[in-house]
Order: structure tokens, then C-alpha cells, then sequence
């Protein structure tokens, strides 16, 4: 009874849901949903590396620093937001937008979770399309353009250098990037990310370990975690391309970094940890409460422990020199992207057409 | 059966081909006489061998070359080109024993260029296919551009293109009318050929007059730039007077306008659209030729350019006597061709002797060289009075013939060509008078005369005028015979 | 048989993009508006020059930089175009009946990819120059 | 409000827009690399032409082509970035005015 | 027969040229020559392979592909031109550290224009076209050092993307109006086209691509300077490989694909064609490097060529792919000899300038009397000698102009046709004419032996033209249905 009330309503709901405006302004909440996913990420770097490196981390505000970020915000909104004399104002200015823009559209297509109805799944994301995966692809790489927005603006040559450094690593680690998803696709056989993940019959980490491992790889390059990080190398280009940012408008482009590394582990999770799915977990998803919640939780639980293992990488790997970084990547990791679509295309084989 | 006109045209061209891999003067002369003097025998043999009492072709050979385009190899003579051919043989051997001992860069070039020009031209008269005539008739151009480019004057180079592009474009305009007259027998019979009898035949059944008189007209320009008539003969001055004297008995060898007036003009003329129209045209172009050739040879100071003029003025006889279309006026312009190859050669021939001892071919500042080369005079005397018309010559059997016959037809131009006639006499005596007779002009220094080598090759050919100009029938009766086929089809096409 | 494409489920598919971009393109400003207005303002000549561990900043930054960029450049160009085939290939590998003629060709697809890029590492060209 | 499909005019339009700038660039501009940004944005308004007619068309083809007219702009657009790097190595500039050696 | 064996000669030179890369790379520069001689064993393998298969006639590959009378004949000629090219440079390459690239790029050069040449599809032809072009942009621009080759390879560049780009916009309105690409097909499918006023602007965008590939003034700009500062090698490639590729593609594109929008065509054609021939040699006239002179000769002779689009007639078209095949060896054959030359110039004076200036020529008959003397059939040749392949061809092309009425037409062609006597005429007097000013210089062998073996293509096209003809007439029929 009560099982048909909401069954029903739901089906109203999809109802309205097929339309796009409504689909499109109910997803805005996703954006409140994306930056507190990134706070929390940055919480939870500061307490994880604080952890290893035998600290407390943030403490004071609320428990276990809780709020920490949201004082943060606060300090970034107050403080003066300075544009340098020899820099290009428009440009400067009008930086953080690209930036903004990248993650918000990547946002759009990615999945944050599914709701179970009657052993249907239904996947949480704005829009469904066809190639989603390669959507993302592309628009993630916007950012760059904003990256190179900010420094050239700058006028500062420790934002040029690090800009550029940026710029060779991504092209580096662009082409793994793409070819691991062509792998992923291949044993998939769809572009998007919704069927990428109803067709993980088996894991892609377990088809794919090599796939799974440039991919790791290639978004820990594109994505500029240590120890992909000469770009924003303290030690040697300051802060590199954001060095002029100063305030909130540096904050737009941290909080930009942020959400993108929170997508990139979706996205880890998405084509290759089997999305919302795990396996057993068939059975619990028919009862309706838990069907509602808990693939969502399930994905979140999955994406939280590949972020955990992106920042315990910072404290485990040392950064690497550019040249080594450029090095590693066309030597490394492309020859290997290539094994593995070799592999996949047997595996496609073996798996049948 | 020999082969012996094909023969005829590639033993000039292969020996032509010889000379130009000899490395000294001495070995080139030497292989350029033997060539020349095989094709002489060969030309001997073919004439002894011809039957003069017949129209038709002689000695034809024909193969197949691209069939898709009805284009073959085939030639043959008849009475039209046996002389000329003849002719050619004669000459060339004569023209490189006069250019014997000549002081010249490139030797081998030189004579080797004497023996594919040699070639070319046979193989003009010999031809049989248009397309064959066509290859035959530019190959002419390059040996004599090169010849007055290589060895000229000072104007050479400008001389050797004017020649050049003019002469070019009037074939290429013949060209036209070729591919006109190819393309409607084509859609006529539905087979094409080439041939050259058989597309004159067919062009008697063309409909279109229009057509006929633009192939006509298109055919008529290619051979009289070639002749050259006036008022199209503007490149001879300047070749003639730029070229070596071998580049100019060449140019005077060179009868293949004339010989495709023979050949191709007259036997469609009377199917034309308006043939009437056409014979006025070229007798009015011959008339005005002799007359205009003869008041500018008269008003010349150069010896060279002098004889230049008066060849425009002796080819105009060509085109008035075939103009004249009577079997007797068209055998005169056959004849002329004939004699005045014989008769200008060796007036080259003595000009370059003049030019080369007494340094200047300027008529005024010569004067009494009688006295310094009297061979040279005497050969002289022979052809000047042979070329201004004097009996016993064969100047005076061609002119006389084309002007007594074509009087039948064309009475008016034969009366003005009258006016020409005295006015040759007049610059013939005078530039006879000013250069060998009279005083001896001291400023020449002492001149030489005629070497050896020069005087046999100039004696022989004005033995030969002579001898012609007495007896012309050896040659005149095929010219006959033929020139009476030519004429009777007029009485076919009732004209 | 031609699939029948239907544009208009495409382009609406396409409009949340739209929205989420329109609300990318404005947040920034309205964010930096808000700071405008929060924030103090103090005005200091040193505070407007451009970082340069202290000193003062000397010449220009846009300067001419390392080629070295462009032959990554050019080659990032080419492998990505490359992959490009790759994209709709990998999609109906499986599943259309095609598979043993796709391998072939993909094969040789990738063939010559890794001989270009073979020719690439050999001639030096991934070499990152430290001069 | 669903969206309707867009009229084939409208990609028409934009792409004759697209390809006009680009035509102008070519014409106008001096600096080798401007003048490839202007090529470029003529294969792509041609792609815009080509990617709207083939789904007005229900035939797949142009998109095909579109894929293939991406690669050849890339490799297109690499080795005129070669040429102009190499030019630049010797004249230092890729100002096409410079280029006054081979004249009639 | 199937689809492999027909495709295998493509498929030969790819190999080829990709075994070539390889190889290369693992080389050092003194045992790099073989890379040359495993090119040219390539592509006389490719060569007879094509023969194998004269007379083939399929649709291969879902209709993209089609091997025909056409196909086959351009496909030998592009695979002559490339063998003559690609033995010459054994010599060219000598010592040089880049051999590698060199074959390669004109290995994928020929297989561009062979699959333009076979192409069903504007896809296939866009995408090879493009191929052929790429590589060429590369080869224009192989002297990295040099500033004449650099600017030569840049303004080809140029105004080669350019032309690409109103190629492509041209095709997709082609493919717009007619809903497919096949070319058979659009001719099936022309009503829109002919309807659609994009019909016209279709066509002018596509004349103007072609044109640019093809060098049809006003579109030649680049021809001249491309061809004079290029390697000698290049031009060659360039003039006798790529020109003729750029007919094949307009030949397909319009006599087949567009054959009803005949008469718009056609009249621009006409215009052009005329403007191209007088333009081309008018400026010939005043050149004093060799191969500017070609170059222009070379936009001249497109001229002549392009008459066949104005005449459609199966005479016409013959006239133009025997035209096409005579070019070939004439073409190639003369910029090899300014290959020669600057090699001979430059083995004397490394830093020698303007190697292929006219004075340079002087006295080589003497210097080197192989290259003179094929020199002088070459431009004989091109200039319509008679009994060699350029009279042949431009006999067949002129003639077949006065068939179809067009008088004028061929009345300018033939008196261009005199014109250009001129400055060919030239170039053989300053080589047989004027002292030599230096040693006697053996021709290297490479060199030598592919002069020759163009010498003897030229000679035996003008002496013994029939089964050529034949041929080519095989291959109009498959433009123009009779």
C-alpha cells in the first residue's frame, strides 16, 4: 500500500522530471551538493594529512574542526581582492569564470548516486546523453583555458611558468586519459556513464587492472595532485599560475581544484568501481527505503575512499621534476593505455560481440 | 621493293643525327657530305626510276601509326614533288662543299642541322598523310631557328623568334584548318583518317561553303606566310638577312608553301564556295608580291636583303602561275620553284663570298670586283641574268611560261606584273653593275677569290641553271603531266 | 539502414547544460560582488605590483618561451585526433555484429599509430630538453 | 517546454557567418598563425554545415566526415605549425610580408 | 577477384612507406641510402601490381572505392611520376639525415593521389586529397635551412588549407542538397542541386579548391613560388604528381557528380581555362629561373588541360588524360634536370644562389650532355614538337576542341601554344649555344638513369601514341558515357 502511494508519486515525479527545465533547475542543488562534498574534501585532507604527519589538523571550529572550511569562507569573502597594476584586468577578471564553468559543466553529466524503485535503477544526474563520458571529457578540459587565462593575466612570471607547466603535463596525460576511457568503452560498449555503469557486470578495475591504473594515473596528472604538482610547486614557482589570486578569487579557483578532484573520483568510481553497485547489495535495494538510499551511499562511501587514497598519495609519493613528469607520461604511461586497448580489444573478443 | 623515300628522309635525318656526336670540323663535313651524297644517289635512282607520263603517286609506302585517330605513315611522289625533292638533293651536297673550309662554332651542329633540315623537308614533299605533313612541316622551323640564332648576324636572336613565332602561328592556323577539314570527312564518313587524298576528295562533297572557304582560307595563309607572299612576308627580310649564307639556301630550299599550293590548295579550289573569290585572292597576292618585292629589292643597299626581296618578288610568279589555272601556267609555277632554288642558292652563295673577302655586302661600297674575282663574276653574271628573266635560263622558261598561260585567265594582273618585270631587270643590272663592274673601289684592300671548294659548288649549280634553261623537259614534263591532272578536275567542278 | 536521429531529444538533453553554464558564467561575478562589498579597502602602491619573491618586478612576463611546448603541443594534437576514431569505434565494437572486421581494422588503426609513435620517441621529440 | 529542433536555415546561417570571419581573417591578416586560426574556423563552419545536414538528412555520413575533417584540421593545423616553426627559427617572425624572396 | 587484390597496390606503398619510417629511424645517416632503394622497389612493385589488374573494373568497400579504366591510368601515372621522383632522390637524399621522413612523405603523397584517383565517395576523395596534400606541405618545406624552401612551403601551406577549406564547405553543401556522398549517387540525387541556388555556390566554392590544387589563375598564386623554391624533387612531385591529382578530383567531381550543373561549370571552366593559358605563358616569356619558367609553363599547360572540362566531348577528355600522361614524363623530367643542375652547381659552390637561374644552364650540353639533351626533348615536348608525347597530347586536346565547335577556344590555345615556343626555345639555346663555363660533370647515376627512362616515356608517347590513346579513351568512357 504505502509501497504503491510512493511508487506512484514517484512515477509523477519522473514525469516531470523528463522535462528539462525542470530537470536542469532542480540539478542547481546539485552545485550546493558539490560544494559541500568539496569542503568536506578539503576537511578531510587537512584532518588525513594532519594524520599522517602526526598532527591534530583544524580542531577549534566545531567538533573535530568541523566548520573549519566554513570559517575559512568567511575569511576568504572579508579579505580585499587586490588586481595587480601590470596585469590585464579583463582577463584576470573574467578567469575564474572558465574555471567555474568547467566544473559546474561536468557536473552536469556526471551521476552522484541512484534511487532503486522496484529493482529499477534510477540514476541521480541532470541530464542524460548519449556520450556522456566524452562530455566530460571535454568540458573538464576548459579549465586549462582558464589556468592559462589567470597566468597570462597575471603578467607574472611564476604564473607563466606554472601555467605552461600545467599545459605540458595535460597534454601528457590527456591521451592515456582518453584512451583508457576507449577501454573502458570497448567492454562496456557505450559512451555513457549511466550504461557504463548498468553494463559493469564485473568490475573494470578487475577487466581492466592496467586501464584502471593509467587512468588513476592520468587523472591524478590532469587533475594536478601530488605528485602531479609542479604547477603550484611552492618550493619553486611559488603557487605557480595562481600566485596574483589573493581572496576569494582565489578561492573560486582552490574550490574550482577541489570539486575537480571530487569528480575525478566519481568518475574513478563510475567506470571502473561499478558506479552505485556493489555486489550483494541486490537484495537490500529492494526494500523501498534502503532501495532510496543506499546505492547513493554506496557511491559516495566508494568515491570517499578513492579521495582518501588521492590524499594519503600526497604524503606516500614524492613530486615528481617536470621533465620526469612529461617523461613518465608519454614514455610510461601512453605505451601502457596502448597495452591495455589491446588488451580490452581481446578481452572484447574473448567477451563476444 | 627498297624502301627508298623512306629512306630518303631518314638517311639525311640519321646521318644528321651522326654529325652531331662528331667531335672536329673535319669528321663532321665528311659525314655530313656522305649523307648528303647518299641521298643524292638515292634521289638520282628514285628519279631515274620515275615515270613521268603518269599523275599518280609513285614510290608509296604505307603502315599503320594510330589507327584510333586514322593517322598513318604512308608516303609517296609524284610529278609535284619529284623535282623539288630532286631539287633538295642536289643542293644540299653543293651547300656543304661550299661551306667546306668555313671557320664556324660548332661544327658538327652546323652541318648536322644542313642534313636534318634536308630531312624535314623531303619528308614535307614525300608525305602522303596530313599528320605526317604536319610533323614534317614544323620540323623545318628548328634547324633554321637554330641556324639563324647560332651562326646570324647581329640581330639574330631577334631575326631567328620573329621567324620563328610568325612562320609557327601561320602553321598552326593551317593546323586549324587541317583539324576542320579532319573532323568533317570524320563526321561524314564515320571513319577517321588523315590521308591526304582521300580527305581532298572528301572535301568536294562537304556542304557547307562556308565551311570550305574557311578551310580554305585557314590552309591558303599557312602556305603563304610560308612562300612568303605580301603582304605576310615581313619575317623574311630580317631572316634572310640575319642568316648565315647556309641558313639562307636553306630558307631558299624551303619550297614547302609552294609545294601545298600544288598539293593541297589547287585540287580543292575549284570546290570551294566561292572559287572565283579565291583565285582573285591569290593572284592579286602574287601580282602585288612581284610588283612590291621588285621596288623594295630596288630600293635596298644590301646586298643580302636585296636578294631578299627579290625572292618575295620571284615567289609571287608561284602563286600567280598556280593562280592562273592553266596546265601550262601551273607547270611555270612549278617550274619556278624549281629554278629559282637553283638561281637563288648561288646568289646567296656569291654574296656570302662577297661578304666574307671584301668584308661588306653594302652594294655602294662595292665596285669593280670583276677585276679582284672573276669566277666569282661569271657565276654571277649566269644567275643575275638568270633571275632577271634572260632566255636560256630557266628563269625565263618558268616566267615565261606563268605569265603567256595565265594571260588566258587573269589578263589584267599579267599586264601589271609587266611593271615588275622591268623594274627586276633594273635592280638586277644595277646591283650587277655597281658591285662587280666599273672602278675598283681601293678601300676593299685586296679580296680573294673564289676557293676551290666554293667555285665547284657554284659552278656546278649555274651549270645546271644553264642547262635547265635549255632543256627544262627533264623536269618540266612530270610537272606537266601533273599540273594537267591538277587542271582537269577544274572541268569536274565546272570552273 | 540509416538510424534515424531525433534533434530534438538532443538539444533538450542539452538544456540543463545551458542552464548550469548560464549559472557558471554568472556565480563568479556575483561572488566577487559580494566580496566588493564585505571586504575593506586600503589603498598602498606596493600592494599592486606584481610578485616577484619581494623584489621588484623586472621586465615583462610574457616572454618567449620554450619551443620545447610546441612540439608537445603538436604532438598531443595528433595522438587526441588519433583517439578521436577511436570513440565511435569502441561503441559498437561489440554488439553489431562487426567485431572480427573491426579488429582488423582497428588493429591496423593502431598500427600506425604506434609507428608514429615510435618514429616520435626515436627522433627525440618526447625528449624533454633541459638546456 | 520542450525545445523543438532547430530549423536547418539557423546552422546554415551561423555556419555562412562562421565561414565569412574565417574568409576574412585569411584575407586580411599578416601573422601566419591568425591566418591558421582563420582556416580552421572555415573546416569548422564547414563541419557545422555538414553535421546539420547530415541530421536533417537521417544519414550518418557527415558526421563521419566531421571526425574525419577534425583530424585532417589537426594534422593540418601540426604541420603548418612546423613550417612556421621552423620559419620562425630562421626570420625570428611568421610575418607573411616578410616573405618577398620569391617574386614573379 | 576481390577487394584486396585491387586495393593492393595502395596497400604496397603504405607498407612501404611505413616499413621505410621504421627502418629509418634505427639507421645512422651513411647507411640511410637504402631507405631510398626500398621506396622505389615499393613503388615499381605497386606499378606492377596496378598493370596486373589493367583492365579491372569493380566497386569496392561499400561503394567508396572503384577500380576502373581511370582509376588505373591515373594510378600509373602517379606511380611513374613517383618512381621517377623517388630514384632521383637517392641522390638528392645522399648524406642527409632526414631520408627517412623524405620517402615516406612522398610514399603517403602517392598514396593520397592514387586513392583520390580511385575514390567513390567525396569522403574518400576529401580525405585522401588532403593526404597527398599534407605530405606535400612537408616536402615543399624539406630544405629546413633554407629560406626559399621554408617561404616556398609556407605559401603553399596556405593557400592549400584555404583551398581545403572552401573544398570541404563546397562538399557539404554537395552533400547537403544531395543527401549522400557517393559520387555516382549525387549524380543520381542532383534535382536539389540543381534547384537549390546553394547548387551554385557549391560549385564556385569547389572550382575555387580545385582550381588552387590544380593552379588555374587566379588561383595559381602560389604555383610559381611553390615550384621555384621547393626542392627540385618536390616541384617535380609537385608539378607532375599533385597537379594532375587535383584533375582527377575535379574530373570525378564534376563530369560525374555535378553533371548537371554541366553549364555553369562548364563556363567557368572555359574562363578560366582561357585566362590560365595566356596568363601562364605570358609571364613565362620574362623568367630567368629555370624552374619558375616551369612553373608558369606549368600553369599554362593546366590551361590547356582544363580545355576537356569545357569541351566534355570523349574526344576532349582522351585529349586531357593523355595530355595528363605526356605532362607526367615531360614535367617531372624537366625539373629533374634542374635537380641536376643544382646539384652540379652547388657540388661546385656549396653556398651557390639561384642554382636553377638560366645561367646556369649555359653551355650544358657540354658540361653535362645526358641532362642537356633531355632537357631539350623536354621542353621540346612541352612546347608540342612534334613526334614527342607534348604534340601527340596537344594534338588530340586541340583538335578535339575544333570538333566540338569551339573554335576560338582552340584558336587561343594554339596561338598560346607559340607563344610558348618562345622562352622554351630559350632555355635550349643557352644549353647548346652559349660556352660552358665549367668542368665536364658526370650525371650521378640515379639522376641519369631517370632522365632517360622520362626521355624514352616522352619519345615513345610521340612516336608510337596508339595504344595510349587507346587507353585513355578507355578511361574517358568511364567520365563520359557515349
Amino acid at each position: 500500500m504505502v509501497m504503491d502511494i510512493i511508487a506512484g508519486s514517484y512515477d509523477l515525479l519522473l514525469e516531470y522530471l523528463t522535462n528539462p527545465w525542470i530537470r536542469g533547475y532542480l540539478g542547481l542543488s546539485l552545485i550546493g551538493f558539490i560544494f559541500v562534498s568539496a569542503m568536506a574534501a578539503v576537511w578531510l585532507e587537512r584532518k588525513i594529512s594532519a594524520d599522517v604527519q602526526f598532527r591534530i589538523g583544524p580542531c577549534r571550529v566545531g567538533p573535530i574542526g568541523i566548520f573549519q572550511l566554513i570559517a575559512d569562507a568567511i575569511k576568504l569573502f572579508t579579505k580585499e581582492d587586490i588586481v595587480p597594476r601590470k596585469a590585464d584586468s579583463i582577463m584576470f577578471r573574467s578567469a575564474p569564470i572558465f574555471l567555474m564553468v568547467s566544473v559546474f559543466l561536468m557536473l552536469v553529466a556526471i551521476p552522484i548516486g541512484a534511487i532503486v524503485i522496484n529493482g529499477v535503477a534510477y540514476p541521480l544526474v541532470v541530464t542524460d546523453m548519449d556520450i556522456s563520458i566524452l562530455y566530460v571529457e571535454a568540458v573538464s578540459s576548459i579549465s586549462i583555458i582558464g589556468v592559462f587565462m589567470v597566468a597570462y593575466s597575471s603578467n607574472n612570471k611564476y604564473a607563466l611558468l606554472g601555467a605552461f607547466r600545467n599545459f605540458a603535463r595535460m597534454v601528457g596525460y590527456e591521451i592515456p586519459f582518453g584512451i583508457s576511457i576507449i577501454a573502458v568503452a570497448i567492454t562496456t560498449g557505450s559512451l555513457n556513464i549511466i550504461e557504463i555503469v548498468e553494463n559493469q557486470t564485473i568490475w573494470n578495475v578487475i577487466l581492466q587492472p592496467i586501464g584502471f591504473f593509467v587512468f588513476f594515473v592520468a587523472l591524478m596528472g590532469d587533475l594536478g595532485r601530488l605528485p602531479f604538482d609542479q604547477t603550484e610547486a611552492e618550493q619553486e614557482v611559488v603557487a605557480g599560475w595562481i600566485t596574483e589570486y589573493s581572496g576569494m578569487r582565489f578561492g573560486l579557483g582552490f574550490f574550482a581544484e577541489y570539486i575537480h578532484m571530487v569528480l575525478g573520483s566519481f568518475l574513478v568510481v563510475l567506470l571502473f568501481l561499478g558506479g552505485w553497485n556493489l555486489p550483494g547489495l541486490g537484495l537490500l535495494t529492494s526494500i523501498p527505503v534502503i532501495g532510496f538510499i543506499m546505492p547513493t551511499l554506496v557511491f559516495l562511501g566508494k568515491s570517499a575512499i578513492v579521495l582518501a587514497f588521492i590524499i594519503l598519495l600526497r604524503w606516500a609519493v614524492p613530486r615528481f621534476r617536470i621533465d620526469q613528469v612529461v617523461d613518465l607520461g608519454w614514455k610510461r604511461i601512453i605505451p601502457l593505455s596502448i597495452v591495455n586497448l589491446i588488451w580490452a580489444i581481446a578481452l572484447g573478443l574473448f567477451l563476444g560481440a | 621493293m627498297l624502301p627508298v623515300l623512306s629512306m630518303l628522309i631518314l638517311i639525311p635525318l640519321i646521318f644528321a643525327v651522326i654529325t652531331f656526336f662528331t667531335k672536329t670540323k673535319e669528321q663532321a663535313r665528311t659525314t655530313a657530305l656522305t649523307g648528303s651524297v647518299i641521298s643524292l644517289v638515292l634521289a638520282l635512282y628514285m628519279y631515274m626510276n620515275f615515270d613521268s607520263s603518269i599523275a599518280s603517286l609513285q614510290f608509296v609506302e604505307i603502315s599503320k601509326w594510330v589507327p584510333s585517330l586514322g593517322i598513318t605513315y604512308s608516303v609517296g611522289v609524284d610529278g609535284v614533288s619529284m623535282p623539288l625533292i630532286l631539287l633538295n638533293a642536289i643542293v644540299i651536297p653543293f651547300l656543304i662543299i661550299y661551306s667546306w673550309n668555313e671557320e664556324k662554332s660548332y661544327p658538327n651542329r652546323f652541318f648536322g642541322l644542313i642534313l636534318a633540315m634536308q630531312g624535314a623537308v623531303i619528308g614535307v614533299f614525300a608525305a602522303l598523310d596530313f599528320f605526317l605533313f604536319y610533323v614534317f612541316w614544323e620540323l623545318t622551323l628548328i634547324p633554321l631557328y637554330f641556324m639563324v640564332s647560332q651562326w646570324g648576324g647581329p640581330n639574330k636572336e631577334f631575326a631567328a623568334i620573329k621567324f620563328f613565332i610568325y612562320t609557327h602561328v601561320a602553321s598552326l592556323v593551317m593546323l586549324l584548318g587541317i583539324f576542320a577539314l579532319y573532323f568533317t570527312a570524320w563526321s561524314q564518313t564515320g571513319s577517321p583518317t588523315f590521308n591526304i587524298q582521300e580527305l581532298l576528295t572528301q572535301f568536294q562533297s562537304f556542304e557547307a561553303p562556308l565551311v570550305k572557304d574557311a578551310i580554305f582560307i585557314a590552309l591558303l595563309f599557312g602556305f603563304i606566310v610560308k612562300i612568303p607572299t605580301f603582304p605576310f612576308h615581313s619575317w623574311l627580310p630580317d631572316a634572310y638577312t640575319e642568316s648565315p649564307i647556309a641558313g639562307n639556301v636553306l630558307f631558299i630550299l624551303l619550297k614547302i608553301g609552294g609545294y601545298g599550293l600544288f598539293r593541297i590548295m589547287l585540287p580543292i579550289l575549284p570546290f570551294t564556295g566561292t572559287p572565283n573569290l579565291m583565285i582573285s585572292i591569290m593572284a592579286l597576292l602574287g601580282t602585288a608580291s612581284i610588283i612590291y618585292g621588285a621596288f623594295v629589292a630596288l630600293a635596298q643597299r644590301d646586298f643580302k636583303r636585296m636578294i631578299a626581296f627579290a625572292s618575295v618578288s620571284h615567289m609571287g610568279f608561284v602563286v600567280l602561275g598556280s593562280a592562273g589555272l592553266v596546265s601550262l601556267s601551273v607547270s611555270g609555277a612549278m617550274f619556278q620553284q624549281f629554278s629559282h632554288g637553283l638561281i637563288l642558292s648561288v646568289m646567296f652563295m656569291s654574296v656570302g663570298v662577297i661578304q666574307t673577302n671584301a668584308g661588306t655586302r653594302i652594294i655602294n661600297q662595292l665596285g669593280g670586283l670583276s677585276k679582284k674575282m672573276p669566277k666569282l663574276a661569271l657565276i654571277m653574271v649566269v644567275v643575275f641574268m638568270a633571275s632577271l628573266g634572260l632566255p636560256g635560263l630557266t628563269g625565263f622558261v618558268a616566267e615565261f611560261l606563268v605569265l603567256t598561260s595565265s594571260y588566258v585567265n587573269l589578263p589584267g594582273y599579267v599586264l601589271a606584273v609587266m611593271i615588275g618585270i622591268v623594274i627586276t631587270a633594273a635592280y638586277h643590272l644595277w646591283a650587277m653593275q655597281r658591285s662587280m663592274f666599273g672602278l675598283y673601289n681601293e678601300k676593299l684592300g685586296d679580296v680573294k677569290d673564289l676557293t676551290n671548294y666554293q667555285s665547284l659548288s657554284m659552278a656546278v649549280i649555274s651549270l645546271l641553271v644553264i642547262y635547265f634553261g635549255l632543256n627544262p623537259n627533264p623536269v618540266l614534263d612530270m610537272m606537266i603531266t601533273n599540273s594537267e591532272h591538277i587542271v582537269s578536275l577544274l572541268s569536274v567542278a565546272g570552273v | 539502414m540509416p538510424e534515424i536521429i531525433d534533434t530534438s531529444s538532443i538539444i533538450n538533453s542539452y538544456v540543463p547544460v545551458a542552464i548550469f553554464l548560464i549559472v557558471g558564467v554568472v556565480m563568479p561575478p556575483i561572488t566577487m560582488l559580494i566580496v566588493k562589498l564585505l571586504s575593506p579597502r586600503s589603498k598602498s602602491k606596493q600592494k599592486f605590483t606584481t610578485y616577484e619573491s619581494g623584489s621588484d618586478p623586472t621586465g615583462d612576463a610574457r616572454i618567449q618561451f620554450n619551443v620545447e611546448y610546441y612540439i608537445y603541443a603538436i604532438a598531443f594534437v595528433l595522438f587526441d585526433v588519433e583517439i578521436l576514431f577511436l570513440y565511435p569505434w569502441a561503441t559498437v565494437y561489440r554488439g553489431h555484429g562487426i567485431t572480427s572486421i573491426a579488429t582488423t581494422a582497428i588493429l591496423a588503426f593502431i598500427v600506425i599509430m604506434v609507428i608514429g609513435f615510435i618514429y616520435e620517441w626515436k627522433k627525440g621529440a618526447l625528449q624533454w630538453s633541459t638546456k | 517546454m520542450i525545445l523543438p529542433a532547430i530549423p536547418l536555415p539557423f546552422y546554415l546561417i551561423l555556419s555562412a557567418v562562421v565561414f565569412s570571419i574565417g574568409l576574412l581573417g585569411v584575407m586580411t591578416k599578416q601573422n601566419g598563425v591568425r591566418l591558421l586560426m582563420c582556416v580552421e574556423l572555415m573546416l569548422n563552419s564547414a563541419n557545422i554545415n555538414l553535421v546539420a545536414f547530415s541530421s536533417y538528412n537521417n544519414d550518418i555520413t557527415g558526421q563521419v566526415f566531421v571526425l574525419f575533417t577534425i583530424a585532417l584540421a589537426a594534422a593540418e593545423a601540426a604541420i603548418g605549425f612546423g613550417i612556421f616553426m621552423a620559419v620562425y627559427r630562421m626570420k625570428n617572425r611568421i610575418d607573411l610580408n616578410d616573405f618577398n624572396i620569391l617574386r614573379w | 577477384m576481390n577487394g584486396i587484390t585491387l586495393f593492393a597496390p595502395e596497400l604496397t606503398v603504405v607498407a612501404t612507406a611505413l616499413v621505410v619510417l621504421m627502418i629509418g629511424v634505427f639507421l645512422n645517416t651513411e647507411s640511410k641510402k637504402v631507405l631510398g632503394y626500398l621506396a622505389s622497389a615499393g613503388l615499381a612493385a605497386s606499378l606492377i601490381l596496378t598493370l596486373m589488374n589493367l583492365d579491372a573494373n569493380a566497386v569496392m568497400y561499400s561503394g567508396t572505392l572503384t577500380v576502373d579504366a581511370l582509376s588505373q591510368f591515373f594510378k600509373i601515372v602517379f606511380l611513374i611520376v613517383a618512381l621517377l621522383v623517388s630514384v632521383a632522390s637517392i641522390k638528392y637524399t645522399e648524406n642527409n639525415e632526414h631520408v627517412e621522413e623524405f620517402f615516406t612523405l612522398v610514399l603517403l603523397a602517392v598514396v593520397g593521389m592514387m586513392m583520390v584517383a580511385s575514390s567513390n565517395d567525396l569522403l574518400v576523395l576529401f580525405v585522401s586529397f588532403e593526404l597527398a596534400s599534407i605530405s606535400t606541405y612537408a616536402l615543399a618545406g624539406f630544405e629546413r635551412r633554407n629560406l626559399k624552401s621554408l617561404e616556398s612551403a609556407m605559401k603553399y601551406f596556405i593557400i592549400g588549407a584555404l583551398s581545403s577549406a572552401l573544398m570541404l564547405f563546397g562538399i557539404s553543401f554537395v552533400y547537403g542538397l544531395a543527401g549522400t556522398t557517393n559520387i555516382p549517387e549525387i549524380a543520381q540525387n542532383s534535382a536539389m542541386l540543381v534547384s537549390s541556388p546553394l547548387g551554385i555556390v557549391s560549385i564556385v566554392l569547389l572550382v575555387a579548391g580545385f582550381g588552387f590544387k590544380i593552379a588555374l589563375v587566379p588561383f595559381h598564386m602560389w604555383a610559381p613560388d611553390t615550384y621555384e623554391g621547393s626542392p627540385s624533387v618536390v616541384s617535380s612531385l609537385l608539378a607532375a604528381g599533385s597537379k594532375k591529382m587535383g584533375f582527377v578530383a575535379a574530373f570525378k567531381v564534376f563530369m560525374i557528380a555535378l553533371v548537371a550543373l554541366k553549364t555553369e561549370w562548364t563556363m567557368a571552366f572555359a574562363i578560366l581555362s582561357v585566362i590560365t593559358m595566356t596568363l601562364g605563358n605570358v609571364i613565362a616569356l620574362s623568367q630567368n629561373s629555370v624552374k619558375r619558367m616551369l612553373a608558369y609553363s606549368s600553369v599554362a599547360q593546366a590551361g590547356y588541360i582544363s580545355m576537356a572540362f569545357v569541351v566534355m566531348s570523349p574526344m576532349a577528355v582522351t585529349g586531357g588524360l593523355f595530355y595528363i600522361l605526356s605532362h607526367g614524363f615531360m614535367k617531372a623530367g624537366a625539373f629533374l634536370v634542374t635537380a641536376v643542375v643544382g646539384y652540379m652547381i652547388l657540388s661546385e659552390n656549396r653556398e651557390a644562389e639561384n642554382v636553377d637561374h638560366l645561367e646556369n644552364f649555359k653551355g650544358l650540353a657540354k658540361r653535362m650532355p645526358i641532362s642537356a639533351f633531355s632537357m631539350m626533348i623536354f621542353v621540346f615536348a612541352l612546347a608540342g614538337i612534334p613526334l614527342t608525347a607534348g604534340y601527340m597530347s596537344k594534338f588530340v586536346l586541340f583538335s578535339s576542341t575544333i570538333e566540338a565547335g569551339l573554335v576560338w577556344l582552340a584558336v587561343i590555345a594554339i596561338l598560346n601554344s607559340a607563344i610558348s615556343l618562345y622562352y622554351y626555345a630559350r632555355v635550349v639555346k643557352y644549353m647548346y649555344f652559349y660556352p660552358a663555363e665549367g668542368e665536364r660533370v658526370s650525371e650521378p647515376l640515379p639522376y641519369a638513369l631517370t632522365l632517360v627512362a622520362a626521355v624514352v616515356g616522352v619519345l615513345i608517347l610521340g612516336f608510337w601514341p596508339e595504344p595510349f590513346i587507346q587507353w585513355a579513351m578507355e578511361a574517358a568512357k568511364v567520365l563520359i558515357a557515349t
